[in-house]
């Protein structure tokens, strides 16, 4: 098989399986789980050859492995789609194939498969744990499998169908297509347990907040069209399209290429949940816990930095290099701004949960603030490494969550909430390989120094963005890492560290292995990633391993982007901050045994700086009132309803004259009654003829045959 | 030599003494029979003119042939059909069998 | 050319000389040679059917652990003319109530239908009534006819008993004719001919070997067709008292008995024509005419004595029975015999001799034991369910 | 005139006698013999016409096969059998006269035309119809399609005299 036709090929396996589990296999669970691992499986191995053949292709940024086909006609020419597998891409498949298999690998345990169904759980709801009986007459809660356990795997499909197809996609329409589907699973799957009034609400949340970005980015997609006549990126990104795009004015001081990226940027501020837009997130952690939590974690939210960095060439195609274009410098301000802002939201969380869901929009800020000043390479370093750890978090917080309902099941009480990091503690002896992973991502994120991949990829953000001279970049993202790091060492200290704070937590009870193997998978990528990409100047350990993921990715861009040279300033500020705010945790938080006693539980942090009654106040207020008010009461009631109301008496009128004038004297009478009886009276008279009996007929047909036979013969032939 | 006039005539009065049968008798076998003799007289008339045509075109001998399904068919199909009628009617008098009129 | 090689042709020019020599003319001469002939034919035809009476009398005799007819003559072979002399001088009667017309042709339909078969029985190489390239129907068509005497005689009897007889026998007549046909069809294939003369010529190999299982269905339908035990239930004596002739009586009942003999000698025959080579024997057949007949006559004589065989060892089968064998298991297994011998016919067309002998028994071999299977397989799920599951019982 | 044409002669008149008789013997079983004969003067008919396949499977079909049931049916509803009233129907004159009309149009029309006359050719001598009609019924170019038709008209006519003549109430003895 030629790897053009494997790419064409990766996506389709989970679609399939999407459908199987929907149309047939719904009522086995085996069956359905089945499915959907070896489709995740295959699409992996897939994606694992064509990573490898990628490996193995010299100048692959030239001569990327593409194929594409004619599919709407458009005038004389033909819309073309297909796939595209450059150094970018391939290096996306990789971490993209391997979280998720890992996420359908993880999903059979999390959902407790192979357990009892509950004692009264039902469809749309969390299973509350199913009672057995053991041999000695003991009653135990264990925990239930979840009800709707196929639908589940079905959505995991359908998802990693659309992340697939956006990776693999050569241009902008079936990238979007792929982000459309992975929105709608991403609601699907916040509002899985749709008996939850909360749920239900996080999912309209996320696809109306979603959908504003989304808007923007149609927009772009179609300006973009409108400008260039393609959507194929290759096609895009061609010097003259390039320059012809950056020297056409467009408004508000920007060039068309800078307008048409800040349109499709803003399509990733929603898909990304940067701020403005970032409310969805934390509240979809309203989902199945870790699996959809990491989908808004590690793959889909990863997904809007990914279109950024696809579409950096159209970004920067008016950036001369000196001073940043007002898009890059918007671009660069939100993705700065969000990663403090989010930081600071995160000290203040409680819900284990929801920590890491700030710390993701955090961490996504950086990568953006890092394309806003042009380091291309590092953001997408730091979106890989990034994705790793945040999906080992993100199952390692799965895991500590599952361990905890263990408890509560154990306890029985039902008040207790498994999410609070106060109801933790101790956990690392209960819990030890959650613990040893939950710590390697932990201090992956804080950008624990020389080990660990986040280190790597965030240093070197933190390089370029000083050494291209961005101060206010660098400054805002140094205190963001500090906070990252105080924030996750408070996370461990709570949650491991310690005596344990609640009997359910004493109980709590290392999770099976269907999720912690992903968790080792992930740590091991967590840890080593970061090797791939160490800057060739760096004291000691710099070329020692070759910086591979710099040579790799950078050939993607036309243009090779050049490392920058080594300074120490950011190197020591990382480790500073990184070391500091670890330290600074522990020390804090080790002391903290309660709710009451941690000092930084701010009201406006707390309450995340009131953004969610903002823009209660601000738009879903004035929303309602104007659909109460101006389209029901006013548009509905009076002026549609006055129409139809006046159609009635009229309509009433004009039937009941034609009805008296005309229907009933001439059609009901004379044509009607009048054909009935002229066809009863023939009647009447010719059924004479209807004897039954076969014989007469034949006869009758036969002298009438003779006849006619005769006539003709006498008058025509002869 | 036999001219091919003598077997279309003595096809034509076979046919013709096949549907005075149909036409005239009481009992619905009966009509079937003389519905035989109609058949047959076209097999003959197929036959000569096979014959008297180029005897290496096996058209004629083929329709005959089709014809012996087809009449095979009927025989089966119509004295089921008689068979069924009586045994609930009591009755093979075709005049009888008249549930179809007005 | 002398009389030894080809005494037919000796014996027509001589007549042709004699008759023409008294003044007729040459196309009536022949004509009356021809007559003369058939009458010849069937003389010693009637003649054989005489000793055929002795012979199965003996034949039951032995079979039944009796001596048989041993008082008139050697033997008892003057046995069979007292029987007739008896069957002569019976009163004829004609019951009240029947149809006198029908009652009266029906006996002569049945010896016919059976003497006309002989017009197609190539007795030597060139010594054959008429060589019908369509012989092998020509075999049925004689058979239809003989059904049709049947149930003239059941139905112009004016008897219940006689009636039931002769739709039973015409029932199983139709049906067996199914098979039959088909299994005649294996020969044809073979030969790549109909006629009767041209199988025989072309039987270098006996059919038998190459169709075995169409050789026993044949025999099979032979014996349904011919209206003997096991399949006699159209005379059914301890139930329908003698069937179909029961109201017949001297001569006319002598004319079915005598065509029923001559029937079975007559289907041993063409047994022996269709599967075992026909008057061919190791090359006699060339030495001369006589000796083929005598081949021939001989070969019909052990398929006659094989029928009379099973006539006299087998128990008479329920009507339905009989039936549904045929329906469901013969005619599917004869069609499926014949699709799988004109596959491996033209398979191994061409391929030497060993293999192809080889190849056609061991594809028949085939068939009837995948038959075999089903069948078992049908009437074991037929005997549970009529009887219930049968568990072994454990040994104690 | 030639002993051909006394041939055809005698088994014209015969044939056409035994189809009178069929038509008009009060016995039913009677009329069915008649056309047992009727089907034999045609198949003798076929025999001086040289399709002796035609005539063997005249035999075969029509004797064996159609009259038997004919003869069979008739027994089946033999309450009619005894029935004495006219076996015509009160338009019998009148199917005569269409009979007559009929035959007389034929006769006129066939009068008409020119290939009336026509004298066969000589049969040729070596000229083996049979192999010829089997292979014109299963060529591709020939009639497969007609012959194939038929054997499903046929296997359709069985199933549906199966299923009109299957009486349910003693029929299936399985339940």
């Amino acid at each position: 098989m030629t790897t053009e036709t494997l790419i064409w090929l990766i996506p389709l396996p989970p679609l399939l399986a999407f459908f199987l589990i929907v149309l047939f296999t719904n009522k086995s669970k085996a069956l359905s789980h089945t499915i959907g691992v070896g489709a995740a499986a295959l699409s992996f191995i897939g994606s694992m050859v064509v990573f490898v053949r990628a490996l193995g292709v010299e100048h692959l940024g030239e001569s990327p492995f593409e194929s594409a086909v004619n599919w709407l006609p458009t005038g004389d020419t033909w819309f073309r789609i297909g796939v595209l597998i450059d150094p970018l891409g391939a290096a996306v498949l990789f971490f993209v194939a391997i979280t998720i298999l890992m996420i359908f690998l993880y999903s059979v345990g999390y959902h407790n498969y192979g357990q009892p169904a509950g004692d009264h759980d039902v469809k749309g709801l969390p299973p509350h744990g199913a009672t057995i009986t053991d041999e000695h007459g003991h009653k135990h809660v264990v925990p239930s499998v979840e009800p709707m356990y196929s639908r589940f795997f079905a959505f995991l499909g359908l998802f990693a169908f659309g992340m697939y197809t956006l990776v693999v996609s050569d241009n902008l329409l079936t990238l979007f297509v792929g982000w459309e589907i992975m929105g709608l699973c991403s609601y699907l799957l916040i509002g899985f347990w749709y008996g939850k009034p909360s749920a239900r609400d996080a999912a309209v949340k996320a696809f109306m907040t979603t959908r504003i970005g989304d808007v923007f980015m149609l927009l772009g997609i179609a300006f973009l069209y409108s400008a260039t006549g393609t959507l194929t990126f290759r096609e895009i990104f061609t010097e003259e399209t390039l320059h012809a795009l950056a020297s056409t004015p467009a408004w508000f001081g920007m060039t068309t290429s800078g307008f048409i990226a800040l349109l499709l940027f803003i399509g990733t501020v929603g898909k990304s949940a940067q701020w403005p837009l970032h409310v969805w997130l934390p509240d979809a952690m309203e989902g199945p816990t870790p699996v959809s939590a990491m989908i808004h974690a590690a793959t889909m939210v990863s997904a809007g930095v990914y279109a950024v960095i696809r579409m950096f060439p159209l970004l920067t195609a008016d950036y001369t290099g000196h001073g940043l274009t007002v898009t890059m410098s918007i671009v660069a301000f939100i993705g700065a701004f969000t990663a403090l802002f989010a930081a600071t939201i995160a000290v203040a969380q409680n819900d284990i949960k929801r920590v890491l869901a700030y710390s993701t929009i955090s961490q996504l800020g950086y990568m953006i603030a890092a394309l806003g000043i042009g380091a291309y390479v590092a953001a997408a370093f730091h979106l890989i490494t990034h994705a790793f750890f945040k999906a080992l978090l993100f199952l390692g917080s799965g895991s500590v969550i599952h361990g905890m309902e263990h408890g509560v099941l154990h306890t029985g009480n039902h008040h207790v909430d498994p999410q609070d990091m106060y109801n933790m503690g101790g956990l690392r002896k209960k819990m030890p390989i959650t613990f040893w992973t939950f710590l390697i991502g932990g201090f992956a994120l804080a950008g624990f120094p020389l080990v660990t991949a986040g280190f790597w990829s965030k240093d070197e953000i933190l390089a370029d963005a000083f050494g291209h001279g961005h101060l206010a970049v660098f400054v805002t993202l140094a205190i963001a890492a500090f906070l990252t790091a105080f924030y996750t060492m408070r996370q461990i200290t709570l949650t491991f560290l310690g005596e344990p704070r609640t009997e359910e937590a004493k109980h709590a009870q290392e999770t099976p292995w269907t999720m912690t193997t992903p968790l080792i998978v992930l740590a091991f990528f967590a840890v080593t990633y970061g090797w791939v990409g160490i800057p060739e100047h760096f004291p000691l350990l710099g070329g020692l391993v070759p910086n591979w993921f710099h040579e790799f990715v950078g050939s993607t861009l036309a243009e090779h982007p050049e490392a920058i040279e080594f300074n120490p300033i950011p190197l020591l500020t990382s480790i500073g901050v990184a070391g500091g705010g670890l330290i600074l945790g522990w020390l804090y938080y080790r002391n903290v045994k309660s709710v009451s006693e941690d000092k930084f539980q701010i009201p406006l942090l707390k309450n995340k700086y009131y953004f969610d009654e903002a823009y209660n106040f601000l738009f879903v207020k004035p929303a309602y009132w104007f659909a109460e008010n101006i389209v029901y009461k006013f548009l509905d009631k009076g002026v549609i309803d006055g129409i139809l109301h006046a159609f009635g008496p009229f309509t009433q009128g004009t039937g009941s004259a034609l009805r008296n004038y005309i229907d009933l004297p001439v059609i009901n009478r004379a044509i009607g009654d009048g054909s009935a009886e002229i066809t009863y009276w023939f009647g009447g008279k010719l059924r004479a003829i209807q004897t039954g009996r076969v014989q007469q007929y034949l006869m009758l047909a036969l002298v009438t045959f003779i006849v006619i036979g005769a006539a003709l013969y006498f008058f025509v032939l002869a | 030599m036999v001219p091919l006039s003598w077997y279309l005539v003595f096809a034509a009065a076979l046919f013709s003494i096949g549907m005075f049968g149909v036409l005239s008798r009481r009992n619905a076998v009966a009509i079937l029979l003389g519905i035989e003799l109609m058949l047959n007289a076209v097999n003959i008339n197929l036959a000569a003119f096979w014959r008297y045509g180029d005897v290496r075109l096996m058209t004629g001998q083929v329709f005959a042939i089709i014809v012996f399904a087809v009449a095979a068919a009927e025989v089966a199909v119509g004295l089921a059909l008689v068979i069924s009628v009586y045994r609930n009617r009591h009755t093979v008098v075709a005049d009888e069998i008249d549930m179809l009129k007005w | 050319m002398s009389f030894w090689n080809d005494p037919l042709k000796v014996a027509a020019d001589w007549l042709l000389g004699v008759f023409t020599g008294w003044g007729m003319p040459e196309l009536a001469a022949n004509i009356l040679i021809g007559f003369l002939g058939i009458l010849i034919l069937i003389s010693l035809l009637m003649v054989l059917d005489i000793g055929l009476v002795w012979v199965e009398r003996k034949v039951v005799a032995r079979f039944q652990d009796r001596i048989g007819p041993n008082r008139l003559g050697p033997f008892g072979l003057i046995q069979p003319f007292a029987d007739i002399i008896k069957l002569m001088i019976k009163e004829d009667i004609t019951p009240a109530g029947a149809d006198k017309v029908i009652y009266n042709i029906a006996p002569m339909l049945s010896m016919m239908s059976v003497l006309i078969l002989w017009a197609v029985v190539p007795l030597a190489p060139a010594i054959l009534g008429v060589d019908l390239n369509i012989g092998v129907l020509y075999i049925i068509a004689a058979g239809s006819i003989g059904t049709l005497s049947i149930i003239m005689a059941g139905w112009a009897s004016n008897n219940k008993f006689a009636l039931i007889g002769a739709f039973r026998q015409v029932a199983v007549m139709i049906s067996f004719e199914v098979p039959m046909l088909a299994t005649m069809l294996i020969p044809t294939i073979l030969a790549g001919s109909m006629g009767t003369a041209a199988i025989v010529e072309k039987q270098d190999i006996w059919y038998v070997l190459l169709a075995p299982l169409g050789a026993l269905i044949f025999l099979i339908a032979a014996i349904a067709e011919l209206g003997r035990a096991p399949f006699d239930l159209a005379e059914g004596e301890s139930e329908l008292v003698s069937g179909y002739n029961i109201e017949y009586s001297g001569m006319k009942f002598g004319m079915f008995y005598a065509g029923e003999l001559l029937h079975a000698f007559t289907f041993g025959g063409f047994w022996a024509i269709l599967f075992f080579g026909g008057y061919r024997f190791f090359g006699l057949e060339k030495v001369s005419p006589f000796l083929a007949i005598a081949v021939i006559l001989f070969k019909a004589f052990i398929g006659y004595w094989l029928i009379m065989w099973v006539r006299y060892t087998l128990l008479r089968i329920r009507i339905d029975h009989m039936l549904a064998f045929n329906w469901k298991f013969l005619t599917p297994l004869a069609f499926t015999l014949i699709m799988v011998t004109a596959l491996m016919n033209a398979l191994l067309a061409g391929a030497p001799a060993w293999l192809y002998i080889a190849g056609m028994f061991l594809s028949n071999i085939v068939v009837a034991w995948g038959a075999l299977e089903i069948a078992r397989f049908y009437s074991r799920r037929e005997r549970e369910r009529i009887e219930g599951k049968q568990v072994v019982a454990a040994g104690h | 005139m030639t002993g051909e044409q006394i041939v055809f002669l005698v088994v014209a008149f015969f044939t056409l006698a035994a189809g009178f008789m069929v038509v008009t013997t009060r016995n039913l079983v009677h009329a069915a013999l008649w056309l047992v004969a009727a089907l034999f003067g045609v198949a003798v008919t076929y025999v001086t016409l040289h399709a002796n396949f035609l005539a063997v499977v005249q035999v075969v079909v029509y004797i064996g096969a159609i009259a038997i049931l004919f003869i069979f049916a008739v027994m089946l509803t033999r309450r009619d059998m005894r029935d004495q009233g006219p076996q015509m129907n009160k338009n019998w004159w009148l199917g005569a006269l269409l009979a007559v009309l009929t035959f007389g149009g034929l006769y006129f029309l066939l009068q008409g035309w020119e290939g009336m006359t026509k004298t066969a050719t000589s049969y040729p001598v070596s000229f083996d119809a049979i192999s010829e009609l089997g292979s014109a019924l299963v060529s591709p170019v020939g009639y497969v399609l007609p012959f194939e038709v038929a054997s499903v008209l046929l296997v359709a006519a069985l199933v549906g005299a199966v299923y009109v003549a299957f009486n349910p109430r003693n029929g299936d003895t399985r339940k």
